[in-house]
């Protein structure tokens, strides 16, 4: 261990030494400066450890001059100052090597100068423990902030810090006043000693409140609080880069040390209020003014405030906020993820800014496609900014929602609310950036710095979860299962050069891990709706996993990756046992799906995105009103919660988000029309699914403890029913084999809601068995499709026609995913169908029984649309050497119509599953009974299935049979040779009926399908957008106006915390 | 009391130059009349009524070969002591200040705020 | 030559039925005679009385049907120009066995008034069989009936055979067809 | 409009910071850490000025920040400043007689002073900035008086640089051997109202001294010419 | 055993159906025949043209789905006619009524079509496409009111079982759904003309427009088989619609009157209405016949 002055004066001689080095060369020059953060960066990275490993117990004591405390100063370094010190000086030196690597500004040796002196600065300020010696350190720090803001001499850069001197000035002026009547008012300037001579009641006097106010008003400042924040924004986007980077990721933490530290020890009393309004203020206000924002450095910028908003926050909770046990525990760690997440993520993304070079957002198009390494660390800091699980963002921003009271759950929500926002314009970046056009950009200087930053950022993943897992104390096999799964996704991805193998590793781990799942004995006897749902995945995972395999070569390393972490969050979700675990492989799902979608198309999966993040974000809130004082953690089976009826809706909204249900729906059809093909058919066929599962397990477990739940689940039923139509109805009218089959998923899971909504047996017989059946047929449809878009390059049905001459197979596939989706007799599709209306009978829901039905009859519009123009009419000229599609994806096309047969025949080979996990939900029997081997009777109705496929293959034989004994001679003719007024069509395509084939019916139901809740999405969004376009020029620019924010600012807090004058 | 309010009364000055004047070269002039004001305001707080400065002779001790001083002679010396830093910093923040100003204008040729908005919205 | 044989590469089998069989399908093929809709010139224009209610053909079992697949008689309506021959060749290609043809006024017998045009077909027998002629210019509805009672007899007896003279002449019958038709141009579908 | 605004609203900050030192008396008796500097300072200084001492050795940290701000705007202001040909245009005119004359006479007596100051500055009023401020009035007026003067910038910032880690050194010694950083009981204190007393205040004085003339002399020196004459 | 003797009884329905159903045709024929001032056709003149059909020389096909379409009609329509019963409770004129109820009924009622539909397609001729398009865009329109009465009925009377829902209104002509629940009977009448693709709403077939619809390219064999299911299946409905509104039928004379009865209201209504558009027929039934059905459908849902 060093001691901790010694860092400081060292730093101090080498930058005094530089001033004789610089005339011997650059050399010596550089060579000081490394030595010197190598050093100082050794040092506290001592200091830290020997907190870390707990060799240090105590916080160290540096006395100064030899004189103890209030007398002399001292130093006062404990295990937050030494970590902060360490990321300080890390991000430091990153910053420093990149600013090199890309040309420090000359003179060089008063750059690295400043850059030493801003890095003492800011050491010396979260090290000491003596008011006055703050002063001067912030002093210290700000002043060759000054300068190196300057750096580049620009118009931008020289305004950004003229800005920065004035309001800064301003800023340690009310810190110098506040420091110098501490010292009028307590006798002392060290912070203990002021400590101890202030007492709470002392802020009734209205003095003390006074001085902290100013005291605390001058940090408030440089936190770059809203509505003082203007200077803070204007740096970010005018310095350079490499100065911002160690700016926002380092100095402006040790000003949020010290604020947080200052008010501890002032106690002052109204930090919660102060952090609530100013925190939430500038959370929100930053993450929304940015969406509009175009310059890549500003939005980072203003990311970078609403960070700080946040950090505000949550500091105010924790020294403030009355947090008990546990949650206090917690919001320590969510600050210090917090902290460490924003400093390595943000420092990431303004050295990337810098390298790639653009500042316009839309020139980033392309940025991460072209340079596949650039696009590595782009997305991990980005991800991890964003907080997406398993980075430490995400860990850092569950350990927050979890330790904020109950009684605050508003900021929960809004804090969930700026949250989403934050995706929706890093996502925007995102998908900016991951467009390729093509074109060949350049990328300047060296990714060294990001690469450590990214590497420390992915280690700190590990870390954070790590640290959530041991806290919260969930079960260690959450955590084992999450390292299992990026185990797996990292395994794959490292084999990334050849598409073969990642293909087969990845199949082999879901076989081998399905086995391993089977041939444990637990597994198999508890087979309960978990099981149920874990086995639904795994084998619709390895289905539709074996048929990327022609596809694959199209797709990009993470592709199998992706698809392992996406599939393997699922079966997490599936056996998770209490909500915050469903919480965090949800959003591990989610993510990894948008990951997985927006390789395919980069708008539809930013909205995908955004719906999933308000989806998720609003079970988590959900679930925070679940839990209590004491248990911060909701289990499912928790049977006396006082749940109330907004947590059930608050959690269902992200069931209802991914089952895609109206109006949450708008995601749904460019997300599965244009995400990769391999991928769509998970999508569709299982990921939707889990939202099934949500939703049963909300049902189950907590609709049933709350108030009206009759009518919730009535509501929901009707939501289930009107998904079911209209998106039935909006199918009919598309062009695109994806966007059809898309809502006609969506419209799939809307009888699953119905079936679910409906709470009886028969109802979840219905719902699990159509779960299974949509797996399979939209499973076969998906697949099917893929291999034909592999074949014909498009997936524009007026483009495709006549297939089935080339294609028998799948079109034999086809037919019978169609006829199993329009619910005809001998395929399974029909016995989903007549168990809901059964069920919906049973209930006397009619009305909803009325939509459903007429749904199916809507659907038959979409499956003739399908099968006609994709495989009947006209074969297109270009279309005459197509082949039949690749033999993975015949094989599982066959298998799974196969599957529908059989299961049309005996539909007990599914039901005899659901039967079981219906069990455990709580019923007694299935709703239904057999009579017999085959005959399923319910209270109204019955239905033999096997005598159904017997009859129908029966007379199917004897029809043709019949045909055979009296037919004429029949012989083949040319496609084009029809009945055409005795003339002879001149191409396929002016014979071809493939475009817009219900046009007629279309002005029947025209105020139906008007696009009406997306345009008010769209409405709603560029109504945000043109709000927050307007009041963003809050910011005018102009800097009276920023130093007259600062004095309105201060006569505010004044007026609120002190009314004493007025 | 009368220190006090000028001193404040020297701080809103400099305060009101930054809010509302439009020439760079005025608000740091400003700045500098809200440094004096500040300094002024932390010397008249280390002030006691009849008392000397804290340099210390002979007549201020207890009793000769003691060397403890006696508390009621002098004023407070270390409101002067911080006097000393915050002028210094004061100094060296106007210099930054000037020289940003100078590079400013070799940009533009102007010292008007107008003339530097471009970092906005 | 070869290529355009596509549209009838297969000559319909000879099934030999009983003599009672063969004359009870033959009646009900003479009772039910579906007309192709198609007006080759201005005797088109009787067509309509002869089937609305005046005349009502449908008491015999004559009715119209849209599509050539469907249809057993194909009416010559008059005037036959060149540039309409091709497309009547062809509708008659596209009928079934056993298929009837009626031609309908002088032009289809000789060319009528327009027999010196340059673009009449003034024999019509030349390129497409025909089982029963109906005289004038133009003839009424009431002659037409008379045609199909003419027609009706002679498939019931068994005669109305034109369709089996074209298949066993086509080489002839293409000939004829191409000497007229400058640009005969139907391409080869048999991919 | 921006007037009315600003005015309005300094004035409520005005009046509620005027209710505070409404409640400060003034002129009346300190406590806390004060009455320790100002009955012990002289048994554990041997300084007679209390202000020296406290910003010596009591504070000496706080110094040691202050001097190194006052390297930062130097270093700050030559990184800005650096081959700016921004004032070129500004012609420096050529001075009176009258000045250069006085300077001639007056420069090494300014010098002296200045010196004195610093030297002097445990026993008398000021100390090592008034000194060094005064020796950089100095050649301010050099600026002045001589149209060509301009100052040796290596060497100045070589004297800044010695000065700087002078100051640093000495309290990385106290570290060493009195194993507290600045400590002042490295040396002996000698003996009160003394020139050589006070520990190693007058040597912090006089780096202090040196460092605080050189940058200041280098500040007027880049403001003044902003590129080299030559 | 018992089903050979079911099979056997169910050969025996579907004759008797064909036969039945190209009567139906004939008299229809003529009866349209007799509304214009014409003497017509034969009764009989179906049977002819199907002789004739069957009997053509040749044919032509286009594909597999085109070769099998005719085979899925006709399997429809001897589906529908064999799972509802004609006479509810007799073990050979129950048919095959135990396989399935009301909702299997409904739902098999779409295979024939669906075969057609595609066979059409097949053909590539653009107007055999455009007719099912058609088809399956009206059949959302007359479905709606059908199955609004068909919910009603099941509802009302607690059972999906058509043998339940004729013996529910055994008892005598007042407890006939027609008069137990007259609004939504007449929603289910209504939706039973669209359901005949009979004018008014014609649009499907619309001869002189798009040729004969769906089968244009069908000729010969093909086209028979098409016929001959087209006949049975509509046999099957009227049997279905007797069921649900008429209180079905205790010996075949019953079944044979009811039947003509519905047969009659379609033939005369056809014969006066002209054809709707698509999108008109639409929202006809979207309308008149929905709102008059809701009378009964709220009635029963409030009880």
């Amino acid at each position: 261990m060093v001691n901790p002055v010694v860092i400081i004066a060292v730093t101090l001689i080498a930058a005094f030494s530089i001033g004789i080095f610089q005339f011997l060369g650059k050399k010596f020059v550089r060579g000081v400066f490394w030595l010197t953060i190598l050093f100082d960066f050794t040092a506290i990275l001592s200091i830290a450890y020997g907190f870390l490993t707990k060799v240090i117990k105590a916080p160290i004591m540096v006395k100064i001059g030899g004189f103890p405390p209030p007398i002399g100063i001292n130093l006062y370094v404990d295990q937050l100052s030494a970590y902060l010190g360490v990321v300080v000086f890390f991000i430091g030196a990153m910053a420093a090597y990149h600013w090199i690597n890309r040309g420090i500004d000359d003179p060089e040796p008063k750059a690295l100068v400043l850059m030493l002196l801003l890095l003492l600065g800011s050491t010396g300020m979260i090290f000491t423990q003596d008011f006055f010696n703050l002063f001067v350190f912030i002093e210290i720090t700000s002043i060759a902030s000054y300068g190196l803001v300057a750096s580049k001499l620009d118009g931008f850069s020289l305004e950004a810090a003229f800005k920065y001197i004035v309001v800064g000035s301003i800023s340690s002026t009310f810190v110098l006043l506040g420091a110098v009547l501490l010292y009028k008012f307590a006798g002392s300037l060290n912070m203990l000693d002021i400590s101890n001579h202030i007492n709470k009641s002392m802020y009734s006097g209205g003095m003390l409140i006074i001085i902290s106010i100013m005291f605390l008003f001058g940090l408030l400042i440089e936190l770059e609080v809203f509505p003082m924040n203007g200077w803070a924004l204007d740096i970010y986007q005018g310095a350079n880069p490499a100065v911002v980077a160690i700016l926002a990721g380092g100095i402006v933490k040790g000003f949020y040390l010290v604020f947080v530290r200052s008010a501890n020890y002032l106690k002052f009393p109204y930090l919660l209020k102060i952090g609530i309004i100013f925190g939430l203020a500038t959370y929100l206000v930053s993450q929304f003014f940015a969406w509009k924002q175009k310059d890549i450095r500003r939005l980072f910028g203003y990311s970078s405030v609403g960070q700080l908003g946040l950090l505000i926050l949550a500091g105010a909770f924790y020294i403030n906020g009355n947090l008990t046990g546990f949650a206090k525990k917690y919001m320590l760690f969510a600050i210090i993820f917090f902290v460490l997440n924003h400093s390595f993520s943000k420092s990431t993304l303004f050295f990337l800014a810098d390298l790639f070079g653009k500042r316009n957002i839309e020139e980033w198009k392309g940025a991460i496609s072209q340079n596949k390494f650039f696009g590595f660390l782009f997305s991990s800091s980005v991800l991890s900014m964003a907080g997406a699980p398993p980075f430490l963002g995400f860990w850092a921003k569950l350990f927050f929602i979890l330790a904020i009271p109950r009684q605050y759950f508003y900021i929960v929500v809004l804090v969930l609310i700026g949250a989403a926002a934050e995706i929706l314009y890093y996502f925007n970046l995102y998908r900016i950036a991951s467009e390729n056009d093509g074109e060949v950009l350049d990328y300047k200087g060296s990714i060294i710095p990001s690469l450590f930053n990214v590497l420390v950022l992915l280690g700190l993943a590990v870390l954070g979860a790590y640290k959530f897992f041991t806290i919260t104390g969930m079960e260690i096999q959450n955590a084992k299962f999450l390292a299992f799964i990026t185990v797996s996704a990292i395994a794959v991805l490292i084999i990334g050069i050849s598409r073969i193998a990642q293909w087969i590793l990845a199949l082999g781990m879901l076989i081998s891990f399905s086995y391993h799942l089977i041939r444990n004995q637990n597994f198999v006897s508890v087979f309960n709706i978990q099981s149920f749902f874990v086995i639904l995945v795994l084998v619709g995972a390895v289905i539709f996993l074996f048929a990327t395999y022609p596809l694959s070569k199209k797709y990009s390393a993470s592709f199998y990756p992706l698809f392992i972490f996406t599939v393997f969050s699922m079966v997490g979700i599936s056996v998770a046992s209490n909500w915050i675990s469903l919480f965090i492989f949800w959003e591990l799902m989610s993510w990894s799906s948008y990951l997985l979608i927006n390789q395919g198309s980069k708008k539809p999966a930013w909205i995908y995105l955004v719906m999933s993040a308000i989806g998720g974000y609003s079970m988590l809130a959900g679930i925070k009103l679940l839990s209590t004082g004491s248990n911060l953690i909701p289990v499912f089976k928790a049977s006396a919660i006082a749940a109330p009826v907004w947590a059930a809706i608050l959690i269902f909204t992200a069931f209802l988000v991914k089952m895609g249900t109206a109006p949450l729906h708008i995601w749904a059809r460019d997300a599965y029309g244009e995400s990769p093909d391999g991928f769509t058919p998970l999508l569709s066929g299982v990921l939707s699914k889990m939202g099934v599962f949500g939703a049963i397990l909300t049902i189950v477990y907590l609709i049933p403890h709350i108030s009206h739940s009759n009518i919730i689940l009535y509501g929901l039923a009707w939501f289930g029913a009107l998904t079911a139509l209209f998106m039935a109805l909006l199918a009919v009218f598309q062009e695109d084999v994806k966007k059809i089959l898309a809502y006609s998923s969506i419209s799939q899971v809307g009888y699953i809601l119905i079936g679910i909504a409906l709470a009886t047996s028969l109802g979840y017989s219905a719902a699990l068995y159509h779960t299974v059946n949509h797996l399979i047929f939209k499973g076969l449809l998906f697949v099917a499709a893929a291999g034909i878009i592999y074949r014909t390059g498009t997936s524009y049905l007026p483009e495709m026609g006549g297939l089935i001459r080339r294609m028998p197979f799948t079109f034999l596939a086809f037919l019978m995913g169609i006829i199993t989706l329009a619910g005809i007799p001998p395929l399974s599709g029909f016995a989903g169908k007549w168990l809901l209306y059964s069920a919906l009978l049973e209930k006397r829901w009619m009305f909803i029984l009325l939509i459903a039905m007429f749904a199916s009859i809507v659907a038959f519009m979409y499956c003739y649309k399908l099968l006609h123009a994709i495989f009947l009419g006209q074969l297109r000229d270009k279309y005459r050497d197509t082949k039949e599609v690749p033999l993975p994806i015949v094989i599982i096309e066959l298998i799974l119509a196969g599957l529908t047969m059989a299961v049309g025949m005996k539909p007990s080979l599914i039901l005899r599953f659901s039967d079981k996990a219906i069990k455990t939900l709580g019923f007694s029997n299935p709703g239904y009974a057999y009579e017999g081997a085959h005959r399923i009777v319910s209270k109204f109705g019955y239905w033999n299935a096997y005598f159904m496929a017997v009859f129908a293959i029966g007379s199917f034989i004897i029809a043709l049979v019949l045909f055979f004994l009296v037919k004429a001679k029949i012989r083949k003719v040319g496609q084009l040779d029809i009945g055409y007024a005795g003339e002879v069509p001149d191409s396929p395509e002016s014979v071809h009926f493939g475009y817009d084939l219900y046009a007629h019916m279309r002005r029947a139901v025209r105020v139906f399908i008007y696009p009406h809740v997306e345009n008010s999405y769209r409405r709603i969004y560029q109504g945000l957008m043109a709000f927050v376009d307007y009041t963003r020029r809050f910011y005018t620019g102009d800097l009276n106006t920023y130093a007259l924010w600062v004095i309105i600012t201060l006569s505010f807090i004044f007026y609120i915390l002190y009314k004493g004058v007025f | 009391m009368v220190f006090f309010a000028a001193s404040l009364l020297l701080i809103f000055i400099g305060l009101y130059a930054a809010l509302v004047k439009r020439n760079l070269i005025k608000i740091i002039i400003g700045l500098s009349i809200m440094d004096t004001g500040v300094n002024m305001l932390i010397i008249s707080l280390g002030f006691v009524k009849g008392r000397t400065a804290p340099i210390i002779s002979l007549k201020d001790l207890f009793k000769k070969g003691s060397l403890l001083v006696d508390v009621s002679k002098v004023v407070d010396p270390l409101p002067q002591a911080l006097v000393l830093t915050a002028i210094v910093i004061g100094v060296a923040v106007t210099a930054m200040a000037l020289s940003v100003v100078i590079r400013m204008y070799s940009v533009k040729k102007s010292i008007e705020i107008d003339d530097f908005k471009e970092l906005k919205w | 030559m070869k290529d355009n044989k596509y549209f009838l590469d297969d000559k319909p089998d000879k099934i030999s039925y009983s003599e009672v069989w063969q004359k009870f399908f033959n009646w009900a093929r003479a009772k039910s005679l579906w007309v192709v809709a198609y007006g080759t010139g201005c005797g088109s224009i009787e067509i309509p009385p002869m089937v609305t209610s005046r005349f009502d053909a449908e008491r015999f079992g004559v009715s119209t049907v849209g599509t050539p697949r469907q249809a057993d008689v194909l009416i010559i309506s008059g005037y036959l120009a060149v540039k309409t021959l091709k497309r009547v060749i062809r509708v008659y290609e596209q009928m079934q066995s056993p298929k009837y043809v009626v031609g309908l006024g002088a032009c289809t017998v000789n060319g009528g008034m327009y027999y010196d045009s340059y673009n009449t077909v003034n024999l019509v027998e030349l390129y497409i069989p025909i089982d029963v002629y109906v005289a004038g210019c133009m003839p009424r509805p009431e002659a037409i009936l008379a045609g199909f009672a003419q027609l009706m007899k002679k498939i019931k007896e068994g005669r109305a055979d034109g369709w089996k003279h074209y298949l066993d002449n086509f080489e002839q019958y293409r000939k004829n067809q191409e000497k007229i038709i400058k640009n005969w141009k139907i391409p080869n579908y048999n991919w | 409009m921006r007037k009315i605004v600003a005015i309005f609203f300094l004035t409520i900050v005005g009046l509620y910071m005027l209710s505070l030192f409404a409640q400060i008396p003034f002129g009346k008796p300190y406590k806390g850490v004060s009455e320790h500097y100002v009955e012990r300072g002289i048994v554990e200084n041997r300084g007679s000025n209390l202000v020296t001492s406290i910003v010596v050795n009591y504070r000496g940290f706080d110094t040691l920040g202050e001097v190194t701000v006052l390297f930062l705007a130097a270093t700050g202001l030559s990184f800005l400043l650096f081959s700016c040909k921004c004032l070129r245009e500004f012609k420096r005119i050529r001075s009176s007689l009258v000045l250069r004359t006085a300077t001639d006479t007056l420069f090494p007596l300014i010098l002296l002073f200045g010196a004195y100051i610093f030297i002097h500055g445990h026993l008398t009023p000021g100390g090592g900035f008034q000194g060094g401020s005064v020796i950089a009035s100095g050649v301010m007026l050099l600026f002045l008086a001589y149209r060509s003067f301009h100052v040796n910038h290596k060497a100045l910032s070589t004297i800044e640089s010695l000065a700087g880690i002078t100051f640093a050194g000495i309290g990385l010694v106290g570290l060493i051997y009195a194993k507290s950083f600045l400590a002042n009981s490295v040396i002996s204190l000698g003996q009160w109202n003394k020139l050589f007393s006070a520990g190693l205040i007058p040597f912090i004085y006089i780096a202090v001294g040196f460092k605080v003339g050189a940058e200041l002399s280098g500040l007027i020196s880049d403001m003044i010419s902003t590129t080299k004459e030559d | 055993m018992w089903i050979w003797y079911k099979v056997l009884y169910a050969l025996i329905v579907v004759i008797g159906g064909l036969a039945y159903g190209l009567l139906l045709g004939g008299i229809s024929r003529k009866i349209t025949a007799r509304l214009q001032g014409r003497r017509g056709p034969s009764v009989f003149q179906n049977y002819i043209d199907l002789i004739k059909l069957i009997r053509k020389r040749t044919a032509i096909s286009h594909g597999v789905m085109f070769f099998l379409a005719p085979m899925f009609r006709l399997l429809g329509g001897i589906g529908v006619l064999l799972l509802v019963p004609i006479i509810a409770n007799n073990t050979a004129l129950s048919n095959f009524s135990f396989g399935g109820d009301l909702i299997v009924v409904l739902y098999f009622m779409v295979f024939g079509c669906l075969g057609m539909a595609l066979g059409a397609a097949d053909s590539g001729h653009p107007h055999s496409a455009l007719a099912p398009t058609r088809g399956l865009a009206q059949m959302a329109g007359y479905e709606l009111p059908f199955l609004l009465s068909v919910i009603g009925l099941a509802i009302a009377h607690n059972t999906v079982s058509l043998s339940n829902l004729v013996a529910a209104q055994q008892g005598g002509i007042l407890h006939w759904n027609l008069f137990q629940y007259p609004f939504l009977s007449i929603a289910g009448l209504i939706a039973m003309l669209g359901m005949y693709m009979a004018y008014p709403f014609s649009v499907v077939m619309a001869p002189q427009e798009i040729a004969v619809g769906p089968p244009t390219e069908y000729s010969s064999t093909f086209l028979s088989f098409m016929f001959t299911g087209r006949s049975i299946f509509g046999v099957g409905k009227y049997v279905l619609f007797m069921d649900l509104f008429l209180g079905g039928a205790t010996n075949l004379v019953e079944a044979f009157v009811k039947t003509f009865v519905l047969f009659l209201f379609v033939v005369f209504i056809s014969n006066v209405f002209p054809r709707y558009r698509t999108e008109q027929a639409v929202r006809f039934f979207w309308t008149y016949p929905l709102v008059i059905g809701l009378i009964d459908f709220i009635r029963i849902f409030i009880k």
